[in-house]
Parts: C-alpha cells; structure tokens; sequence
C-alpha cells in the first residue's frame, strides 16, 4: 500500500489535481470526507425541508410549520455555497486556502441561519457570527506563522518535517474552533432550532469536516 | 415504488454483494473495489429487504387515524 | 463545581467571552515561543515603485507573461507567480501604452482593489476570496431586503 | 464481505440484549431474554411502513442509508487495518446521522433529541484525545501499524491507559442506558429516532448494532493486540459486560453536566499528553 507522505496517518494516496501553485489531494482520508461533503451537499439541494410541527396553546390542535419560498431559496443557495466551501476546504492542499474555506464555511453559516425568522435563533446566530469573526485572527495568524517560519505554505513540502511551529498549530486549531467547532455547541444547539433540516444539517456537516481536516493537517505538518 | 421495483433491487443487489464478497476471496477483484461495492451497495440490500417484508400481501387492518 | 462549569457553558451570550480566554492563553503561551522562531523571507514579493509608468499604482514590476522571481511552491505550474502585471489581457496591455491611466482605472473600481489587497495570491485563493466577499454580500443583502417584512 | 457484516450485526444486537439482560439483573429485575434485541428489529421490519408527510423525505431515508454505510465502511476499515483517524472521522459522521435522524421528521421530540446530541458533541473529544496519544506512542495511525507495535511490545493498555479510559468514555457515551445517553433520555420518547418507525427503524437498530460491535471491537484492537477471534470476541463480551454493570449503577446526568464531564476529562487527557511529549 503507498501512503501519502509516507506517514501512517490518513492511509493510501489516490490522486492529485494541480491548480496553479495549489495542489489538491485525495488520500483514502480525505477522498472519504470528500464523498460526504458530497452526499450532504446534494441532500442539501434536492431535499425539502421538513414541516416542523406545533401545538396551539390552550386546545388539542396543531399545525405544520411551512417555510417562505424565498427564505427557502436564499437557504438553499447559501446552503449549497456552504457545501462547496467544505469540498475545497477538505481536499486543499494549501494551508493558506484551507484556511479561506474555513471562513467561507463560516460566513455561510451565519447566511444558513440568517433566514430563519426567530428571535431566539437569531440572536444565538448572532453571537456564533461574533466569535466566526474574532476567529479569523488566530485562523489567518497560524496561516501566516507557518509561512513566515517555514517560507512555505504547501501541505506537501511541509509534510512530515516538522517545521511548523506548535504555536502555529494551534492557533489554526483554535481559529477552526471558532469558525464552526467546540466548546461552541451551545451556539450551535440554539441554532438547530431553527427550521429547514437539509440546510441547518449543512451547519453541523461543514463544522465537522472541517475539525476532521484541521485534525489531519495538524498531524501531517 | 412497485413491488417489482424493490423485489429487483434487492436480487441485483444480493447478487453483486455475494460476487463481490467472492470475487475478494478468490482474488479476482481487488479487496479495495469489493470493500468499496460492498459498502455502497450494502445499504440499499438491506433497505429493499425491509421494505419487502414490510410490504403485506394481504389486507391489513383498519389503520389507526390518528386523533 | 461541574455545576458551575455546566451553568457557564450552557449560556450562548457568554460565547465570545469564553472563546477570548481561550485565545488569550494560547497568545500568551505563544508569546514565550517567538523568540525561538526563525523568520523565512523569500516568499516577499519585492515591490517597486515607477510614477511614470502608464500602471502606476498598479504596476508589480515584471515583463508581462514573463518568468516571476518570488519562490512559487510548484514552479512548473505557476511562472508568473506574484506579479499582477502578468495577469494583464492583451487588450489591457495595449491600452496601456496608449493612455496613461490604465492603472487608475484598475485600482479605482471594486475588482482591482480586491485585487490590491489580495496581490501575492495564487490561483485557487483567488477564486476563493472572491466567493467569500460575494457570500458575504449576498448574507447582507439578503437581511437587509427583509428587514421592512417584520 | 458481506457475511462479516451480517454476522457483525448479529453479534451487535445480541450484545445489546446482554446488555439490557445485565442490567436487569443487577438492578434486580429478570430482564428480557438477550435475543430481545434481535426480535425487536425483526418485528419492526414486518411492520408497515412509509414515509411521514412532514419529514424532510430524502433526508430522512438518506440518513438510515448512511448510518448503515459509514459503520460498514468502519467496519471493513478495522478489519483491512486501516487508518484510526479515518475511524474517528466516521465516527464523528454518526454524530450528523443523529442529528440528521432527528430533524428530518418535523417532530418536537426528535428535535429535542437533535439539539442534545448537537448539546453531546463533546462525547467526541475524548476519541481525539484517545486517538492523538496513541500517535504518540506508535508513531503511526494505521490499525495494522498499532497491531504489529502491540505484539512487539504488548498491549497498549498499561502504557497508554489514560487512552483507554478516554475510549471507554466514548464508547459508555453511545451505549443506550449509560451516564452519558442525554439523546435517549425518556422525556423525549424515544429521543432523535422516535419518528423513525418501521423499517426504518429496524434498519436503524441493526446499524447501531453493527456500531456497538465496531465499538466494542476497536477497543480490543487498538488496546489489547491481535489475540486470535475466539478470544476477541470474548473480550468483547467482557467489556459489554462492564459497560452494562456501569449503566446499571449510574444516574443519567443532566445534559450540560454531561458535556462538562467529558470536556474536563479531555482536558485532563491533553494535559498528560502534553506532560509526555515535552518532559518523555
């Protein structure tokens, strides 16, 4: 079996694309988050959305939440850029670029929720969106730590030589963090509430690889 | 979907799941491709089998309505 | 004591608050760290700047789709790395002898000051940026078309 | 291929029947007959079956879909010695699966039972903590690479025990009953699959069956070494065993006291890490 990098973390290289001074690549690891940012993606797209239930006070009756077309078009879209944004987020090879994609994903999260007509969701969103913001900072600083101190920012040349610095890591674990991982469930938990399952499922589905790449690439470099 | 419908995609897909399970042990097909098809495929085995037993042949009961 | 944490971590208006200190400690351990880093410069894109030339806020130097001198990662992939001028359309080229402004026009419109901030970006990353301002955008424009609905 | 999976699946829901048995007993009660949990996902895949009007559709039959795929896939990853990070990420893929599962239907109880298995995601962290000591010890994530460095140098278990624990943890967190199992509560019926009935729920039963057994089999490999099958499969009895005596003897925490547990315990687990990798 080759393995990528020769390292014993993420099991056997498939291929690579080259895209200018970027090259892409799928391992065994990442083709797998790859196929499920995909299979989520088009779950996203071809998907409605579920008609959440409620009980009016007082009596036995209920009805069926429905959502606005327009607000489901506009969650639709974001929905699917968010998608886009894991794919190039999880098979980047580039730390630079991975770090662009994770504050894609972040913005797109807020815009997923941001159609949501809640005030409790809302103002949960709201506060997620702070931190996505201040977590920019330490994202880009790791990023640019790396290339300050090791003059490169590939994925391929920094593999297995350990010249990263751990500051560097972890300032790229913690801007991760921020943009859509723990100790932020709360934020997150708030935000399920809101309705539109295929898209809110987009939130969580985009965090997650997310953390699974930063996991991988922490390891590689 | 038909009853024939589901019946078909769980004979196809029994069949392809025994083949690859074969095809692995007698070194035909890769291991990786077995693995791949397996898992792809398993899924849709085991949701078409359920469906089938699910789908009665008989009339059932009156179902309940709800309140 | 769990309690307390529990309590602390179940309310999301402390979300920004609990992300600080984390931040904060890891930039005060990262600070003991600095000295022991080394610091890399060849991947600076070496800036000049020529008043006369016909692209002048804009001009990074450069024969235009000619080979560039700052390190690329994958040489064979990217020659004109760095310098924005290689990027130039030949028709954007020959405008530039003709007028002298060429390189206002560029850097005064929203796509060319995208293009200032972003100017040691390759391939991939420029694409992506874009998209970032452009889902930025459309979130923004999105909340404000639906502000009068409420 | 395909006959590992089925028999994996039966041994998981047999485990969970030992599981509910051996809770019963200890909390005094005769319990039902270990091959309940078989039975159970049998009669549900007779029983009729569609799809609600105000579920999300393709979301909710996707979901039994892909809870299926990944603990095969898991599975066929422990058994060809691949990567453990991969494992991880399959694992945290489940997570989405729960939250899919609850939120497709349109119903308050599944999506109460969503929220908190959003509230749980803690219960991933110790995997991570687990996963990246390991890597400090066998310099490699490949299953087969952590098999050949235990019949070197013996089990993980003694050298890398805070691992062990952290993996425990992970796996008492998926265990229907346990401290940690804030999805399944009862006040939430049956929590995030309480919509999905029928087949789908039978299908459901069966992958989480295979995912116990997954569980329960990554632990003996990855910790105890290639003992042969027999005696796998006896330590796999054994830790379901005290799993279930565990379940049986705890409350059900709160579900923010749960996440604090287990993000203090990860806590606890990097500082060791870090202790290692600087000072040994």
């Amino acid at each position: 079996m080759i393995r990528v990098f020769d390292q014993g973390i993420e099991g056997a290289g498939l291929f690579m694309i080259e895209f200018g001074d970027i090259v892409p690549y799928f391992s065994v690891y990442t083709a797998t988050l790859f196929t499920f940012a995909i299979i989520f993606t088009l779950l996203a797209t071809f998907s409605i959305p579920e008609k959440q239930m409620d009980i009016i006070f007082g009596g036995d009756a209920y009805y069926a939440k429905e959502i606005k077309p327009q607000d489901l078009r506009f969650q639709r879209f974001v929905a699917i850029a968010c998608g886009t944004a894991t794919l190039g987020a999880v098979v980047t090879g580039d730390i630079f670029n991975f770090t662009l994609f994770a504050a894609m994903i972040g913005i797109t999260n807020i815009g997923i929720v941001a159609s949501s007509r809640s005030h409790h969701v809302l103002n949960a969103a709201y506060q997620y969106g702070i931190v996505a913001m201040i977590a920019c900072v330490p994202l880009f600083g790791g990023a640019a730590m790396i290339l300050a101190t090791t003059g490169t920012l590939s994925i391929w040349s920094l593999a297995g030589i350990g010249a990263a610095p751990i500051l560097a890591k972890i300032l790229l674990l913690l801007g991760v963090m921020g943009e859509g991982m723990a100790p932020f469930y709360i934020g997150k938990a708030e935000i399920t509430r809101a309705q539109g399952a295929p898209f809110i499922l987009m939130v969580h589905v985009s965090s997650l690889l997310l953390f699974l790449r930063v996991v991988e690439i922490i390891l590689v470099i | 979907m038909k009853r024939l419908h589901i019946q078909l995609i769980a004979i196809l897909s029994g069949i392809i799941l025994i083949l690859s399970s074969i095809g692995a042990y007698l070194g035909a097909i890769s291991y990786a491709i077995s693995a791949l098809a397996t898992i792809i495929i398993f899924p849709a085995f085991i949701i078409s089998i359920g469906l089938l037993l699910s789908a009665g042949l008989k009339d059932g009961d009156i179902p309940f309505m709800g309140y | 004591m769990i309690r307390r944490l529990s309590h602390i971590l179940s309310d999301f208006d402390k979300l920004s608050q609990i992300y600080a200190v984390l931040v904060i400690i890891v930039i005060i351990g990262g600070i003991l760290t600095i000295p022991s880093l080394e610091y890399q410069a060849d991947r600076l894109y070496p800036k000049t700047i020529h008043p006369e030339s016909p692209l002048d806020p804009y001009d990074r130097g450069g024969t235009p789709f000619e080979k560039t001198e700052v390190l690329a990662e994958y040489p064979e992939n990217s020659p004109y790395l760095g310098y924005v001028t290689a990027y130039l359309t030949p028709f954007s080229l020959a405008l530039a002898t003709l007028t002298h402004h060429v390189g206002t026009t560029i850097v005064a419109h929203p796509g060319g000051i995208i293009d200032e901030i972003l100017y040691n970006t390759r391939g991939l990353d420029t694409v992506v940026e874009t998209s970032i301002l452009f889902v930025a955008f459309g979130v923004a424009s999105f909340l404000f078309l639906r502000r009068d609905e409420e | 291929m395909i006959e590992y999976l089925l028999s994996a699946m039966i041994l998981g829901l047999l485990l969970h029947g030992i599981h509910r048995k051996v809770i019963a007993r200890v909390q005094g009660r005769p319990g039902p007959p270990i091959w309940q949990e078989l039975l159970h996902t049998l009669k549900f895949l007779f029983k009729e079956t569609w799809i609600p009007k105000t579920a999300s559709q393709g979301l909710y039959v996707g979901v039994v879909a892909l809870a299926l795929a990944i603990w095969s896939a898991a599975l066929i990853l422990l058994l060809t010695g691949g990567s453990l990070l991969l494992l991880f990420a399959l694992y945290l893929i489940h997570k989405i699966i729960e939250h899919g599962t609850g939120l497709s239907s349109g119903s308050q109880y599944s999506k109460f039972g969503a929220i908190r298995s959003v509230i749980s995601a803690a219960s991933e962290l110790p995997l991570l903590a687990s996963v990246a000591l390991l890597y400090l010890f066998t310099g490699s994530l490949m299953i087969s690479d952590i098999e050949a460095y235990q019949v070197i140098n013996g089990p993980l278990l003694i050298p890398a025990f805070p691992a062990a624990i952290a993996l425990y943890m992970v796996i008492l967190s998926k265990i229907h009953y346990g401290p940690f199992s804030i999805i399944e509560a009862k006040e939430l019926v049956s929590g995030y699959w309480t919509e999905h009935f029928g087949v789908w729920r039978g299908l459901l039963n069966a992958a989480f069956g295979l995912k116990t057994f997954v569980l329960l089999y990554t632990f003996v490999m990855v910790f105890i070494g290639p003992i042969g099958l027999p005696l796998t499969l006896l330590a796999i009895l054994i830790l379901m065993i005290t799993l279930s005596f565990v379940c049986a003897v705890t409350p059900m925490l709160s579900p923010y006291d749960s996440v604090s547990i287990q993000t203090v315990t990860t806590g606890l687990i990097a500082i060791y890490i870090i202790y290692l990798g600087v000072f040994a």
